[in-house]
């Protein structure tokens, strides 16, 4: 039976389980959310029962097959709605949770799905359930920035449907494999592909979407969009060179505009664009070790910077705020747990060696420096250098540490609520903190899971004394231009200037121009003179019968003009060699 | 409207601060003179003099400059978008 | 053999009568809703008995075809009549309520009488084997449709019938005039008939002018009827100003006869090489129809009347079924017939969350829907899967139509098109999006109406649409089935 | 082609399209739908001049006579006659209620009423 098959598909169940979390009560959506997870995820490690297919239109659709790079990212999938929807339960709306299920459904759904119907059908899933979780942030601002988000993911999501179209109607398979580069499909589905990877010129949505959800809301987005992008590229565009210009650019945009932000989880934003940027270059040269490298990457970045927005997400619970100038400064000692967690993470976005990304980012550079790729190694280099820039020592000193601009800040501080998170809220960011432990102690657990046999070591002394060097000079530049970057009090203006001054400009012009156009118009018609000189003005006028578009009468003259013209063409179609309409359309 | 953006003092103290550093690392730099060995990277085959450092350092000024001249460009007002 | 196909139509005709003799009011509408659910079983059956058998032929009194009139049933004339009785037997169970607040209690049985010959109308066109007989069921159900309209709240549903009875009359003449010369050609009215006859017509080098202004006619009558851009100009102050329930029914139902009545006329009467190769009517439905995808949505969005702007956003949706035949090919065909089924489940059950909203607030407009979302949640709710649907999101009806269109029109190379469809779906998320934007996000409504959610008889045969509506966009093999067997026939001159 | 022969055709289009002006110049409702009635009567002549067969007469069978004139032409018009008068009904008592609620049956006022509201 299908509908019993359906229920081995971890995406599927946690959909269905998604849509009605929200209307449980309490104590049961509380438990689901504890058990479901962990239980789906060892379902997953321990499921053998093959692929699942389904035949749809006349398509083989596969719901489930069990790759191990789909595995591994729908692993940590998993443990990133486990964790943060343990973080979540203390405040989240019960909408936001069910919403986290449906999303968190549909990117697991992709990674463990293989052909491009299913992809797509969880991928307007995801869109959706994720546009709600932005709403649910409930700030000033989310519900128009969840709108933008939502506008330009259906787009993509149309490129996308177009390009998987056009796969169809080539009578390509529709596998989700690598796609033969060339031709409409190819070109249309990257692009919808890289609009949710946070490709420019769109890479603004991140930054603009993210932050407007809810302390936890930002946990769940942070994981899934981006990175099921990623894990599309990695399965479809391996080897795809132009991904590699588009990653260098999205990696030096997220440090430059994190660099030129206030809000702490703004810049947190922007650091998932530059680490995308990171992993897109690694797909885009596509040598085993690089894609190894992405993968083992986007599992790392998937949890540190979980860590990272948890402990971001408590500030924001505490001080209702996450700029940098009201945060008061010295936040470390009234929440000790967070503060070393966010250290943990910092140093892990860093790449601090016996931590995660020492051991995945490391992967990366050393496949980058194998292919011969010597400019785009010194890029990606330095990239992960300013990394200190952004998430990994500028975000813990502008949210722990650094002096306070506005005296209201401080006495926010004092106030009763600013402590540490309590039970599943603390257990769920300290294991997220220890994962990133974890991963740098032992990273053969983690290279094991690879698709390609990595013989890669991390732990050599060159690379050890590489790793600090880079360190030790990227820190002491932003410890010396500390004071120099502090944050004002502004916004940056990005490519979304366009979608909401350039084009609401121009139509208010044209508009505006149109109406005036339009009264000097009418007015030229209605003066005396053109109407004693036209006849025809009673019936064309304003208030002539042509114009009057709600009449009958003009309703019924525009039926004998398509009799007319229908006669017409008919009549000159059916003459052979005269065929209008066919040389019009040039068909 | 344009915000307002890095003050006098501040781009004193950026001249100030980065000859100082300049010296700091070119120091580190002899300090670390050929102790570095890393087959991997594609600058295996120059001398390993503080390599990674320079790389770093040259990279990250580049990137600080870019930013400190995209901060007067692309800063605004925080009700920026409001006003508009 | 059964009689099945004259007891589908004399069902709801007797049944119209009786509901005026009764004195009973509740009377009527039990009597209505019995006809239609026992029209609905009747079209399973026969739809069962059409795909199983192949085309049944049956001789009204007996009387064989050429002299007598013969009704004709083969896959499309099931699948039409499937989807006009199966929305009337769930707008029958949804009228109740509906009707009592909308209409006047001394008409009341007038109404249920008029909803039934207006559907006897319907399904006789879909049924009829007989040209001039298409002709009769048209006026029968149109006329019935206009005092339908009329009996609308507000005094400008009267204007509105008025104007969609000239319109309508114009355009069932034109109809009339087409099949007039079709008949001076060939001498017989009998579909199969003609469509032989009209093959052994001798086409000189300049066609035949009879037939080719026969067609022409016939074009613009069903435009007219179809409402196919720029001749849409009546539907949205008719759908707009009729009562909730005729909208309903109108909406999902009407506009579907008159497409399969240009899919009868084009295809089996004059042939698809006629049409599609001599005259060319891919290209002249072509522009119209994209016209009507672009600016009927465009328009949509700027409507304050919510069932204003479902009434545009259907002129659109015609637009994507007539594009399906412009393409001319089977899967456009499929395309297209598909889509008169999922719109019939999408715009019924918009139409009938309108009704609701009507019945709890008085109005549909814009500003009414502040905080309904609260409100009235499973009503809002259904209206928001009922717009994933318009939209096409994937998992809903909507997406598959949108899907086989899509590569209908990919297979024939017309990208231009394609995006244009694309396009389309993408308004139709602004114009869907403004209304739950309203009753979700914005504030309560100053004056508070004490609104509920609606009566259960109401929600009921809304949320059977909605669960179609999913139903049908996961497994989607039986109407899809239907539809791809129908363009087989269409394709093949309607032979088979 | 003789043009005379035909003029029966001739006066169909004639009164075709002088129906078709009148519904489309014509303001008044009632004067509209006495186009519209002008209109469809045009195709009962249309369709009666079909029926004709030359030297035939009255299909009734009698002795003597070899061609009959096609009679289900008239069938079908008398089917129309019906709907013909079954539209103007409708029409006629639309005309009225919109008299009783607007006060008027002028389009230009009922619009100019509507949009006043």
């Amino acid at each position: 039976m299908l509908s019993t098959k359906l229920l081995y598909i971890p995406g599927v169940v946690l959909i269905l389980t998604g849509i009605p979390l929200a209307f449980f009560p309490a104590w049961l959506r509380r438990s689901i959310i504890i058990t479901l997870p962990p239980l789906l995820l060892l379902h997953m490690w321990t499921f053998s029962g093959g692929d699942i297919h389904v035949t749809w239109l006349g398509y083989k659709l596969t719901l489930l097959h069990l790759s191990s790079t789909g595995l591994l990212f729908a692993s940590v999938f998993m443990f990133a709605l486990w964790a943060g929807s343990l973080f979540a339960l203390q405040d989240a709306s019960p909408l936001e949770l069910g919403s986290a299920f449906i999303y968190a459904g549909g990117a697991i759904g992709i990674c463990l799905c293989a052909d491009w119907i299913t992809l797509f059908c969880y991928w307007e899933l995801m869109a959706l359930s994720s546009t709600l979780i932005v709403w649910c942030g409930k700030q000033q601002d989310s519900w128009r920035a969840g709108l933008r988000y939502l506008l330009i993911h259906l787009a993509g999501g149309v490129a996308l449907l177009a390009g998987i179209g056009a796969l169809a109607a080539a009578g390509g398979s529709l596998e989700l494999g690598r796609l033969a580069p060339g031709g409409y499909a190819y070109w249309l589905i990257l692009a919808g592909i890289l609009l949710n990877a946070g490709a420019p010129p769109f890479s603004f949505w991140v930054a603009d979407a993210y932050p407007q959800a809810s302390p936890s809301g930002m946990v769940f987005l942070s994981a899934f969009t981006t990175k099921t992008a990623v894990f599309v590229l990695i399965t479809a565009f391996a080897g795809a060179n132009v991904l590699i210009p588009i990653g260098i650019y999205m990696a030096i945009y997220g440090i430059i505009y994190a660099l030129l932000e206030q809000d702490i989880r703004r810049i947190l934003a922007y650091s998932i664009v530059n680490q995308v940027g990171f992993m897109l270059v690694a797909v885009g040269v596509g040598t085993p070790d690089t894609l190894n490298g992405a993968q083992a990457h986007a599992v790392a970045h998937i949890l540190y910077k979980m860590v990272l927005l948890m402990g971001a997400g408590v500030i924001m619970r505490s001080l209702g705020t996450t700029k940098a100038r009201e945060l008061g400064g010295a936040l470390w000692h009234k929440m000790p747990w967070t503060t070393a967690c966010i250290l943990v993470g910092a140093a892990a976005s860093m790449g601090v060696p016996f931590t995660s990304s020492f051991v995945t980012k490391s992967v990366v550079l050393s496949g980058l420096a194998d292919a011969g790729m010597g400019f785009v190694w010194v890029l990606m280099l330095v990239c992960s250098a300013t990394v200190v820039f952004n998430a990994g020592g500028r975000f813990p000193w502008l949210a722990l540490f650094a002096p306070t601009a506005t005296s209201a800040a401080t006495s926010k501080v004092d106030a009763p609520k600013v402590t540490d998170p309590k039970g599943l809220a603390l257990f769920a960011m300290l294991a997220g903190a220890l994962l990133c432990l974890v991963i740098g102690w032992f990273p053969q657990s983690l290279y094991s899971a690879l698709p390609h046999t990595a013989i890669y070591q991390p732990y050599t002394f060159g690379h050890i004394l590489e790793q600090v060097q880079i360190l030790a000079v990227a820190g002491a530049l932003f410890w010396l231009t500390r004071r120099v970057l502090y944050p004002s009090a502004s916004i940056t203006l990005d490519t979304d200037w366009f979608l909401r001054v350039a084009v609401l400009r121009t139509w208010q012009w044209f508009s505006s121009g149109l109406a005036t156009s339009y009264a000097k118009s009418i007015e030229l018609l209605t003066s005396s003179q053109m109407r004693s000189y036209m006849l025809i003005f009673i019936l064309h006028g304003p208030r002539g019968i042509l114009a009057r578009s709600w009449y009958t009468g003009s309703i019924a003259l525009w039926v004998a003009v398509m009799l007319a013209s229908y006669i017409i063409l008919y009549n000159l179609n059916a003459i052979p060699g005269l065929n209008v309409l066919q040389q019009l359309l040039g068909r | 409207m344009r915000a307002p953006i890095s003050s006098a003092k501040d781009s004193v103290i950026v001249s100030k601060t980065t000859s100082r550093l300049l010296w700091i690392v070119l120091s580190m730099l002899l300090l670390g003179a050929d102790l570095i060995w890393t087959p991997h990277a594609p600058v295996s085959h120059l001398p390993q003099i503080g390599i990674y450092m320079l790389i770093t350092l040259t990279g990250t000024v580049v990137v600080l400059g870019v930013t400190l001249g995209l901060r007067r460009l692309l800063q605004r007002g925080e009700d920026y978008y409001a006003e508009h | 053999m059964n009689h099945l196909a004259a007891i589908q139509v004399i069902i709801p005709l007797l049944c119209a009568p009786l509901c005026m003799l009764l004195r009973w009011r509740t009377g009527a509408w039990l009597i209505a809703t019995l006809a239609t659910w026992a029209t609905f079983g009747v079209s399973l059956v026969l739809a069962r008995t059409v795909i199983l058998n192949g085309a049944i032929t049956y001789d009204m009194g007996g009387w064989p075809a050429p002299w007598g009139i013969s009704y004709h049933v083969d896959i499309l004339s099931a699948f039409v009549v499937l989807i006009v009785s199966g929305v009337a037997a769930l707008t029958l169970a949804f009228a109740y309520k509906s009707v009592q607040r909308e209409i006047r209690p001394e008409s009341l049985r007038a109404f249920y009488a008029l909803l039934l010959i207006c559907l006897a109308g319907l399904l006789g066109i879909a049924l009829t084997g007989d040209a001039f007989n298409i002709y009769v069921f048209l006026e029968i159900s149109s006329l019935s449709a206009y005092a339908l309209i009329g009996m609308g709240q507000r005094r400008r549903a009267l204007r509105a019938a008025f104007q969609y009875l000239i319109m309508g009359t114009i355009g069932a003449t034109f109809i009339l005039i087409g099949i007039g010369l079709l008949y001076s050609l060939t001498g017989t009215l009998n579909i199969q008939d003609l469509a032989s006859r009209v093959e052994m017509i001798p086409t000189s080098t300049y066609g035949n002018h009879t037939l080719i202004t026969a067609f022409a006619f016939l074009t613009v009558g069903l435009s007219l009827k179809l409402a196919l851009f720029p001749l849409h100009l009546w539907l949205p102050n008719a759908y707009t100003y009729a009562p909730s329930v005729v909208t309903i029914f109108l909406a999902a139902t009407a506009t579907k006869v008159a497409v399969y009545m240009l899919l009868r006329f084009s295809f089996c009467i004059l042939g698809q090489r006629f049409v599609f190769e001599q005259l060319t009517l891919g290209n002249i439905l072509l522009l119209p129809s994209l016209a009507a995808i672009l600016v009927a949505s465009l328009v949509a969005i700027f409507q304050y009347d919510i069932k204003r702007m479902l009434a545009y956003s259907s002129i659109a949706q015609i637009g994507y079924m007539t594009l399906g035949i412009s393409l001319n090919s089977h899967a456009g065909l499929s395309a297209g017939i598909l889509h008169m089924f999922n719109h019939a489940l999408m715009k019924g059950a918009l139409f009938m969350v309108m009704g609701a909203v009507a019945y709890r607030t008085g109005s549909v407009y814009l500003s009414d829907f502040r905080g309904l979302g609260r409100r009235m949640p499973w009503t809002m709710a259904a209206f928001v899967f009922g717009g994933l649907s318009l939209m096409g999101v994937p998992l809903t009806a909507g997406f598959i139509s949108k899907w086989i269109l899509l590569q209908a029109t990919l297979e024939a190379g017309w990208w231009p098109v394609t995006a244009i469809i694309l396009l389309g779906s993408l308004l139709a998320v602004i114009y869907i999006w403004r209304v739950v934007e309203t009753a979700y996000f914005n504030p309560r409504h100053e004056i508070e109406h004490g609104t509920e959610e609606a009566p259960l008889s109401m929600l009921l045969p809304m949320w059977v649409l909605i669960g179609a509506n999913i139903y049908f966009g996961i497994d989607t093999s039986i109407p899809l089935h239907m539809a791809e067997r129908a363009a087989t026939i269409l394709m093949s001159g309607g032979t088979l | 082609m003789n043009i005379g022969a035909h003029y029966n055709y001739w006066v169909a289009i004639f009164l075709m399209m002088t129906g078709f002006y009148v519904v489309i110049t014509h303001g008044n409702l009632i004067k509209k739908l006495i186009g519209l009635n002008l209109f469809t009567t045009s195709v009962f002549i249309l369709y009666i001049s079909l029926a004709k067969v030359k030297g035939g007469t009255a299909p009734i069978i009698a002795p003597g006579i070899e061609v009959y004139s096609n009679p289900l032409p008239h069938v079908l018009i008398l089917t129309a006659i019906v709907v013909g008068v079954a539209t103007t009904a409708v029409g006629l008592a639309l005309v009225l209620l919109i008299y009783d609620r607007y006060g008027t049956i002028e389009e230009d006022e009922i619009r100019l009423k509507d949009d006043s509201l």
